[in-house]
């Protein structure tokens, strides 16, 4: 691409991601709608050039090579085209009963090691180490974890020990959202962080970026006082 | 009566898009005009380092990319230099992507190292072969750990991956580490088809959002090493001594953190000075 | 209040989280048809998503027949936003803008656009129900919503409604489950505590 | 031959034949059967990248409505379908790396990704700051935990106040770690169950039978 192309490319990428930030003014405007339906049309683009490529390189090229079983492929995909077919649609049945049934057995035979198995056994350790530290460690996952559980129980009624356990559980549950909203924030805020990065290095970005904000802003809120966003954002 | 509460009740009911005003001035302050405050390094990045160092040249690693372009923006520092350490060491590089949008990286992330490729003469297809998106679902994941070659003829440009070093692999155990960087994605599918099966050592370079999940398999002992977001690649950037955008964020970092609480602080006033008093209902799910 | 209902059951395939999904789906179509309350389902969202379409426009459909009203159901006020997160996103939210439900359900995977999700509905004075179906997103929408259904809350919910006998047996069945993981973990520290690993040995053979 | 696609009873055993021929080899290595369940993961894999065609259609179908009733907004529904016209011919056309694709990949994808990746920020920021008061005990707990945790991930805190790292540290990998653990275990039981439903014909409406329908 050459160079003034890939200025103008840059240039639009930092305006239209300002039209897109007018989603935070709250109220309809055509910039957010422009935006949000040139990533409809041109997201929707590329997964379709990138998905066919996929099948290219993993069907037609695998039987290309000799492997004539993967002939099964195309036709269960055209099968499962009819899937939208007003009369035609139990076409699609037989493919998507045999993907749904690959796709269980590749989910269910390992699920049950990383996610149940694994899991459990690390909460089975030594709580008792010559560090004090990990002991304090060892039992709060223990205890957090056992009563956590208790409080996800739903056909018994939670009398007696399990009342308490399911009470402790809950409380036990908030400090662990606390700190987990507090990790998924600063993730977030890398994303933010990241891409106004990337707006602002090289420095020539920087007056593009600035100007888009302010023209941005201004344009939401007039088109909001005029009554114009309404009429002529999407429908 | 009307503005009875007065500045509580401002405190308590202010509008919010003020929070977003504040978000945009706080960020994008210190990054036009850099700072430089100092940061603290984690025990976890020391361990993510000390895991890369085992590698020896020659070794091949599957380079994950489980991100769409949004994600890199997040996990661009911990990408950048775990990569230049990788060229520094002259690991072999198996590069595939998690997502349509991974089409995307390459130029970008190649024109960040171009003085690295340059300088230790690291080129494609002799040093790395970018495979292309290889991961649409779980049955792909499966289907290429257990025989890569059937499942991988050409690279991201079509030309054929044959007489390359990646001939040397056979299945998912042939790699001497996976190094993931994931928003998600295939991961999980990774660990479960690959790690489970050959127990390839992997490191993952996360999202913020999956770290609790991630540190869960840390504990478990399916992961080797975890990097946490932009403030892990931060911290790795410094440990191996080339300053990049995660180092130039952190200001940006600690002002968007501060303003969190500051606008918590305010919120807690507000509440106690006027919403108990008024009888208002917070709205948020916590019991 | 005379505002439409928004309703969706997630972007994911038939997944544990989807079908949970469905089953209230279903229950809040019945209300909506019986109550002559318009409702919109955003569809879409991922490629695994055009498979759990099909179904979500039957069971809408059948619930308004149910309700003895089969042509008050629109099949326009189930729209397909694209088969990609982050164009669904954009278009749900455009909904949510212009026009501001009473009440949103957001319910089977979401992802990271629930955020998104909860806090327009909140910003455009909506009732905002929601469940989140991974730890990150429960503690963001514990914080957004107004109600939310907590991990398997969900498909408890879900099976409550929908009266499924196989989907309430399925909750009973995993209660004994976790009952036998809470056994295991205490019997096993208890064990290896004392000195010996056999429990962690048996359950990794 | 449509009895076959419509008898309920012949799709659940393909359901389950498909299911056996993947499951079986993974405890039990034999060595013709490793090979048809690799090709049928690959079979399995290109069939669901088909469903891509249905998107577009889908698409066309909603956007060509718009378009022929005049409703509200149906110019920008042409541009949406000119623009998906010219990004999927100009990569099959000039390639993934050239043309069209390239530019608006640079132009439009790729910032917009980001941006409605990132707003969350922003949401996150606003429903933390309603939700983050200590009105009850969970709350508070919430409100104390956040607190420690958001100061110590704000890189400045460390240098100066090296001690919060201990007490953040302890939160997140115990209780936010025990958390995740939780779900992990609860979760993987659910779908499980799901799985066993699914295999034996209880839960059918992804195949588009009815309840009645035999």
């Amino acid at each position: 691409m050459n160079e003034f192309l890939e200025f103008a490319a840059v240039v639009m990428g930092i305006f239209i991601s300002f039209c897109m930030y007018t989603t935070l003014y709250g109220k309809p405007n055509p910039l957010r709608s422009w935006a949000e339906f040139s990533y409809l049309g041109a997201g929707t683009g590329v997964s379709v050039v990138i998905g066919l490529t996929y099948i290219w390189n993993t069907a037609i090229l695998g039987m290309q090579a000799g492997d004539w079983i993967l002939i099964f492929s195309i036709l269960f995909g055209l099968m499962m085209l009819f899937r939208v077919h007003p009369t035609y649609g139990y076409i699609s049945r037989l493919p998507l009963a045999f993907t749904v049934g690959t796709g269980l057995a590749l989910s269910l035979r390992t699920q049950i090691f990383t996610a149940f198995i694994r899991q459990i056994n690390a909460t089975i350790v030594k709580l008792w180490t010559n560090v004090p530290l990990e002991f304090v460690y060892r039992v709060t996952i223990a205890v957090s974890v056992i009563t956590i559980l208790t409080f996800f129980l739903y056909t018994m009624e939670l009398s007696g020990p399990l009342f308490w356990t399911s009470r402790v559980g809950e409380y036990l549950m908030y400090i662990g959202f606390g700190a987990i909203f507090a990790q998924t924030f600063m993730g977030r805020l890398g994303l933010f962080v990241g891409y106004m990065e990337s707006l602002t290095t090289p420095t020539w970005k920087t007056p593009y970026t600035l100007a888009s904000a302010l023209i941005c802003l201004i344009a939401a809120i007039l088109f909001d006082r005029t009554g114009l966003g309404e009429k002529l954002s999407a429908g | 009566m009307a503005d009875e509460g007065g500045i509580y009740k401002r405190m308590a009911t202010y509008d919010k898009r003020w929070v977003y005003v504040a978000l945009f001035i706080v960020v994008l302050g210190p990054l036009i005009n850099p700072i430089g405050m100092p940061i603290g390094i984690s025990a976890q990045t020391r361990h993510y380092k000390a895991e890369l160092d085992t590698l020896q040249e020659g070794d091949i690693v599957f380079s994950t990319w489980n991100m769409e372009f949004s994600g890199y923006m997040e996990l661009k520092p911990g990408v950048l230099a775990t990569h230049k350490m990788f060229i520094e060491k002259g690991v072999k590089l198996c590069i595939a992507f998690g997502h349509f949008e991974g089409v995307a990286l390459p130029p970008e992330i190649f024109k960040q190292l171009k003085k690295w490729t340059d300088d230790y003469d690291y080129t494609e297809g002799e040093d790395y072969i970018i495979i292309g998106y290889v991961f649409p679902n779980e049955a792909a994941v499966a289907a290429l750990a257990g025989d890569f070659h059937a499942n991988v003829r050409v690279d991201w440009r079509g030309e054929s991956i044959e007489g390359t070093f990646l001939d040397e692999i056979q299945n998912g155990g042939d790699f001497a580490m996976i190094s993931d960087y994931t928003t998600g994605l295939a991961t999980t599918n990774i660990i479960r088809h690959i790690v489970l099966e050959y127990d390839t050592p992997m490191v993952v370079n996360s999202i913020g959002v999956s770290v609790p999940g991630h540190l869960a398999n840390l504990d478990a002992g399916l992961i080797t090493a975890l990097l946490a977001s932009t403030r892990g690649g931060a911290e790795l950037e410094f440990l191996i001594g080339s300053p990049g955008p995660g180092l130039k964020s952190m200001d940006a970092f600690t002002f968007g953190h501060y303003s969190l609480i500051i606008f918590i602080i305010i919120g807690n006033i507000g509440h106690y000075g006027w919403t108990r008093r008024s009888g208002a209902r917070d709205r948020t799910g916590i019991r | 209040m005379g505002k439409p209902v928004v309703c969706s059951y997630g972007c994911g395939g038939f997944d544990y989280w989807t079908v949970a999904g469905l089953s209230i789906l279903g229950y809040v179509a019945k209300i909506c048809a019986e109550t002559d309350t318009r409702l919109i389902v955003p569809t879409g969202g991922s490629s695994d998503s055009y498979i759990v379409r099909e179904a979500a426009v039957d069971l809408v459909r059948n619930a308004y027949t149910a309700a003895g009203r089969p042509e008050a159901f629109n099949e326009d006020d189930m729209p397909f936003l694209s088969g990609e997160q982050y164009a669904y996103t954009p278009g749900y939210v455009g909904i949510l803008v212009r026009e501001r439900p009473g009440t949103m359900v957001m319910t089977g995977s979401h992802w990271s656009e629930a955020m998104n999700l909860a806090e327009m509905a909140n910003a455009v004075d909506s009732i905002t129900i929601t469940a989140g179906c991974y730890t990150s997103n429960m503690a963001a929408l514990a914080c957004a919503s107004d109600y939310i259904m907590l991990g398997e809350e969900q498909p408890a919910a879900g099976a409550y409604l929908s009266r499924d006998p196989a989907q309430m047996a399925s909750i009973r069945v995993q209660d004994i489950y976790k009952f036998i993981a809470i056994g295991t973990i205490l019997l096993g520290l208890i064990a290896v505590n004392l000195g010996s690993d056999i429990i962690n040995r048996l359950i990794s053979t | 031959m449509s009895s076959f696609f419509k008898s309920r009873s012949a799709q659940i055993t393909v359901l389950i034949v498909s299911f056996l021929l993947v499951f079986i080899p993974y405890f039990i290595p034999w060595g013709p059967l490793d090979w048809l369940s690799g090709k049928l993961m690959t079979i399995a894999a290109v069939t669901n990248a088909f469903t891509i065609v249905i998107a577009v259609y889908s698409q066309f179908r909603r956007s060509g409505r718009f378009i022929n009733e005049r409703r509200k907004g149906w110019v920008y529904h042409i541009y949406l379908l000119a623009l998906m016209a010219i990004m999927t011919l100009s990569g099959f056309i000039f390639g993934q790396h050239a043309g069209a694709y390239e530019w608006l990949l640079l132009a439009v994808v790729t910032p917009l990704s980001s941006v409605i990746y990132g707003i969350l920020a922003f949401y996150m920021s606003s429903a933390g700051a309603r939700a983050f008061r200590a009105r009850s005990p969970h709350a508070a707990l919430l409100l104390l935990a956040g607190f420690v945790v958001l100061m110590y991930q704000a890189p400045l805190t460390g240098a100066f106040f090296p001690g919060i790292e201990g007490a953040a540290v302890y939160l997140t990998d115990t209780f936010g770690m025990s958390v995740s653990r939780m779900f992990s275990i609860s979760v993987s039981i659910g779908a499980i169950v799901l799985g066993v439903r699914m295999l034996t014909g209880k839960e059918v409406a992804f195949l588009g039978f009815g309840e009645g329908d035999e």
